[in-house]
C-alpha cells in the first residue's frame, strides 16, 4: 500500500499545482496583457485554443509511441497509457475546436468554415472516437489492447496523411503566429510567453488526467480477471 | 526429441491466467487425451499448440521447432470446434484449396483420394451447402487428413459426429497411430476419445495437474480422473 | 515465390466463393446505382454543373458501395469458423491480407467500370476522353480503399456490432485518398489533363496506397494472431 | 480592457472550462462506477470461497 499512498500524494500534488497555475494566468491573461487592436477581447481566447491544440497533439504522439511500444513488449501498462492518452487528447482537441469556432465566429462572422485547421482537427477527432469506440466493444483485454495498438497507429499516419491533403485544397486560417514557426515578432513577447505558460498548465492537467485515466484502465482489467476467475469457479 | 512440448506456458486474458505454468512433453505416435471442465483452458492449449493464438509466457513447440512457423504448421492437423469447411464451394473445391494451402505437390489427386476414403466420392461436384450435417464433418475430416500431418490437434473432435463421421474418425485416428503420428484431443471424457488414448491428461483451472498413461480404470470410470486429481 | 501463389490461391477462392453467391456484389452495385439516382434529384444535374461534382459524386457512391464488399471480406469465414482453419494453415497473415485485398479490389473495379458508363448516361459527362489516366486513378484510389477497408473488416472481424461500427472507423481514415480521387477525377471527366499543381494529389494517392499497404502487411499478422 | 466583444471572450473561455470540468466529472463518476464494481466482485468471490 505504501506504493500507492505515494503516488496518490504526487498526483494531489500535481494537481494543485496545476490548479494554481491555471488561477495565476487566468489572472494573467484578464488583468495582466495588453489589449489586441482589431480584434478586441476576443483574443484571449487564443491562450487556451493554441495550447489546448499542442497538448491534445503531445497526447496522440503518446499515443502513438505507447501503441507501437505494446505491440513490443506487450506490457499492460502501454496500452492503459496509450488508452488514457487518446482519451485525454480528445478532450483537449475538443477544448482546441469549440474555442476556435467561437472565435471563429466574431473573427470570420460564422460558426464553421472549411478551412484547413478547422476541418482537419474535426477528422482527428473522429478518427480517435473511432479508436475509443472499438475500445469499448472488445471484452477480452488481451486482444482489445492488440487491436486497438494497431488501430492506433493506423489513425495517426492517417491523420498526418490528412493535414497534407486539406493544406493543400485549402486554407484560410491565419499564418503562424510563433516565433518558433518562423513568424518574427508577430506577437507581442508577453503574449508568446503567456502561451508557452498557458501550454505548462493545460500538460499538467493532461498529466493529472492521464494518471487517473490509467488507474481506471487498470481497474477495469483487474475487475475482468474476478469476473473471470469467479466465472471459472 | 518429442512430438508436442510446452514448457513453462502461460496464456493470459487481461490479468486473468487462462494457463499457468504448463509444462509437457508427448512422445511420437502416442495420443494424448486432455480432460477438463469447461473453462479449465483445453481450447486456449490446443489453440496455441495449432498456432491459432501465442502464448503469453512460455514456449510451445511441434516436432523441435515453433508452432507458429510455416513449416510445423505444414505437419499439424487441426480439427476445431467449427468444421471449417466453404458452404459456397464443391467437395473437390474446398479439400483442394486446403491442399494447395498446405503446399502438396498434387492437391488435385490428394484430395480425390481423401473424398473416396471418407465416402464422400459420389458428392465431389455438390456445393456443401447442400451438404447433410454427417457429410459435412467428414469433410472437414478429410480436411484435417489433407496432408498426412504428423501431428494431430483435435478440439472435441466426437462431441458433434453422428455415427457415421465417429467410424470413419476412429477408423483414421487408428490409422494414423499405426503410422507413428502422434494424436493430442481435448475431450469430456467420452469414451470413444479415451479408448484410443494411450496417455490422459487433466486441465484444471488451467493448470495441468495429471499427465501420465491411460489406465484401464479411467476408461472404465470416466469419472475416475477427475475425483483423483481435479480440485473440489 | 510461395507468398504470390498462396496470395492468388486465397483471391481466387474468395472470388469464386463470391460470384457463385453474389450476395455483396449484388448488394453492392443496386446500391451504387440507387446512389447515383438519388443524387441526380439532390441537384438537377445540367451540363457544366456536373462538371464541378462529378468527381466528388462518383466517389461518393464508389466508398459507400464499396464498404459492401470490403466489409464482407473476413466475415465471409466466420460461418464454419473458416478463419481458423485460414490461420492454421501454413500461410501468413499478410499474404492471407493481400488474397482478401486482391479479391476485393477486382470486385470493387467491377462495381465501378459498371457505374461509370451509368453515369455518364445519367449525367451526360464524356467519361471516355482520358480514359487511361482516369483508370489509373481508379485504380490507385480503389487500391488504397480496399486496403484499409480490408484492414479493418480484420480487425473488427468477431465483434457483434461489426456492420454498424465499420463506416464510423474506416471513411475518416479514407479521406486522403477520397480527396485526392474526387479531385482528380472531376479534372479528368471535365476533359482537363492532371498537370502542375494538381500533380501532387496524384503523389499524395501514390504516397497514401504505398504508406498504408506496408503498414496492413506489417501489421496483419498481429491482427489475426492473437 | 478593451470591451469589445467581451461576451464572446468569456463565452470562449467557460466553454474551454466547461469542457474540462465536463470530462474531469465523468473520470469521476467512471472512478465511483469502478470502484463499487470491484468491491462487490471481491465480496463475491470471497463468499463463494469459503463456500
Amino acid at each position: 500500500m505504501k506504493e500507492n499512498n505515494f503516488r496518490r500524494n504526487t498526483l494531489y500534488g500535481l494537481a494543485v499545482l496545476a490548479a494554481l497555475l491555471l488561477a495565476r494566468n487566468l489572472h494573467v491573461i484578464l488583468r495582466g496583457l495588453p489589449d489586441e487592436e482589431e480584434q478586441g477581447a476576443i483574443y484571449r481566447i487564443i491562450f487556451f485554443h493554441l495550447p489546448a491544440f499542442f497538448t491534445a497533439a503531445v497526447c496522440y504522439l503518446l499515443a502513438l509511441v505507447s501503441s507501437a511500444l505494446y505491440l513490443v513488449k506487450r506490457k499492460a501498462r502501454y496500452d492503459a497509457l496509450a488508452a488514457a492518452a487518446t482519451e485525454v487528447g480528445l478532450a483537449f482537441a475538443a477544448v482546441n475546436l469549440i474555442t476556435g469556432m467561437i472565435w471563429a465566429r466574431i473573427i470570420w462572422g460564422i460558426w464553421w468554415t472549411w478551412d484547413a485547421r478547422l476541418t482537419w482537427a474535426l477528422v482527428c477527432w473522429l478518427v480517435y472516437a473511432g479508436y475509443l469506440m472499438l475500445r469499448r466493444a472488445i471484452e477480452d483485454p488481451s486482444e482489445r489492447a492488440r487491436n486497438s495498438a494497431v488501430l492506433s497507429i493506423f489513425a495517426f499516419v492517417s491523420v498526418a496523411l490528412t493535414w497534407k491533403a486539406i493544406e493543400w485544397w485549402r486554407t484560410q486560417h491565419p499564418g503562424p503566429v510563433l516565433r518558433i514557426r518562423g513568424a518574427e515578432g508577430a506577437m507581442d513577447p508577453a503574449m508568446e510567453s503567456m502561451i508557452y505558460w498557458n501550454w505548462l498548465a493545460l500538460l499538467l492537467v493532461g498529466a493529472v488526467l492521464l494518471a487517473v485515466r490509467m488507474r481506471q484502465e487498470q481497474m477495469a482489467r483487474e475487475i475482468d480477471a474476478l469476473r473471470r476467475h469467479a466465472h471459472a469457479l | 526429441m518429442s512430438a508436442v512440448a510446452a514448457e513453462g506456458l502461460w496464456k493470459f486474458f487481461g490479468d486473468f491466467p487462462a494457463l499457468r505454468d504448463v509444462s509437457f512433453r508427448v512422445e511420437a505416435g502416442a495420443c494424448l487425451a486432455v480432460l477438463g471442465r469447461n473453462g479449465a483452458g483445453k481450447t486456449t492449449l490446443l489453440r496455441i499448440l495449432s498456432g491459432l493464438s501465442k502464448a503469453s509466457r512460455g514456449s510451445v513447440s511441434i516436432l523441435g521447432r515453433d508452432a507458429r512457423d510455416a513449416a510445423t504448421r505444414r505437419c499439424i492437423g487441426v480439427l476445431g470446434h467449427g468444421i471449417a469447411v466453404y458452404e459456397e464451394l464443391t467437395a473437390i473445391e474446398n479439400l483442394r484449396l486446403f491442399g494447395r494451402l498446405y503446399g502438396l505437390e498434387n492437391p488435385g489427386r490428394t484430395a480425390q483420394e481423401w473424398l473416396e476414403r471418407t465416402g464422400l466420392e459420389h458428392v465431389r461436384d455438390g456445393l456443401v451447402r447442400e451438404f447433410s450435417r454427417g457429410m459435412r464433418q467428414r469433410l472437414a475430416v478429410a480436411r484435417a487428413f489433407l496432408h498426412s500431418p504428423s501431428v494431430l490437434l483435435l478440439d472435441e473432435p466426437f462431441t458433434a459426429l453422428d455415427d457415421r463421421a465417429v467410424a470413419v474418425l476412429q477408423d483414421l485416428l487408428r490409422g494414423a497411430l499405426a503410422e507413428g503420428r502422434t494424436i493430442l484431443m481435448s475431450t469430456h471424457q467420452l469414451r470413444e476419445a479415451l479408448e484410443l488414448a494411450t496417455h490422459a491428461g487433466l486441465v484444471d483451472r488451467g493448470r495441468l495437474v495429471y499427465l501420465g498413461p491411460r489406465t484401464a480404470e479411467m476408461l472404465a470410470d470416466p469419472g475416475w480422473l477427475y475425483r483423483h486429481y481435479g480440485e473440489a | 515465390m510461395r507468398f504470390l501463389r498462396q496470395c492468388l490461391t486465397i483471391a481466387v477462392k474468395d472470388l469464386r466463393s463470391e460470384l457463385r453467391s453474389k450476395e455483396a456484389i449484388n448488394a453492392s452495385l443496386s446500391f451504387a446505382l440507387v446512389i447515383l439516382l438519388l443524387f441526380s434529384f439532390a441537384f438537377d444535374p445540367t451540363a457544366e454543373h456536373t462538371r464541378e461534382i462529378s468527381g466528388g459524386l462518383l466517389w461518393l457512391v464508389f466508398a459507400f458501395a464499396g464498404a459492401l464488399i470490403l466489409n464482407r471480406s473476413f466475415s465471409r469465414e466466420l460461418t464454419n469458423d473458416c478463419l481458423e482453419a485460414l490461420i492454421a494453415a501454413p500461410i501468413s497473415g499478410s499474404a492471407l491480407f493481400l488474397g482478401k485485398a486482391l479479391a476485393n479490389m477486382l470486385l470493387l473495379l467491377a462495381v465501378e467500370m459498371i457505374c461509370l458508363p451509368v453515369f455518364g448516361v445519367f449525367y451526360n459527362a464524356r467519361w471516355t476522353g482520358q480514359f487511361p489516366t482516369l483508370l489509373s486513378v481508379t485504380v490507385l484510389a480503389t487500391w488504397g480503399l480496399t486496403v484499409i477497408g480490408t484492414m479493418f473488416s480484420a480487425l473488427t472481424v468477431n465483434l457483434r456490432l461489426r456492420e454498424l461500427m465499420l463506416p464510423a472507423l474506416v471513411y475518416p481514415m479514407m479521406i486522403p485518398a477520397l480527396m485526392a480521387a474526387m479531385q482528380l477525377t472531376t479534372l479528368l471527366i471535365a476533359g482537363e489533363p492532371i498537370a502542375g499543381e494538381q500533380l501532387v494529389w496524384l503523389r499524395l494517392l501514390i504516397g497514401f496506397d504505398i504508406i498504408f499497404t506496408a503498414l496492413a502487411l506489417a501489421l496483419a499478422e498481429t491482427v489475426l494472431v492473437g | 480592457m478593451d470591451e469589445r466583444n467581451l461576451t464572446y471572450m468569456f463565452y470562449g473561455l467557460s466553454a474551454a472550462w466547461l469542457i474540462l470540468a465536463g470530462y474531469v466529472l465523468s473520470l469521476a463518476a467512471r472512478e465511483k462506477r469502478l470502484k463499487r464494481q470491484l468491491d462487490n466482485l471481491k465480496r463475491m468471490i470471497e463468499e463463494r470461497e469459503r463456500k
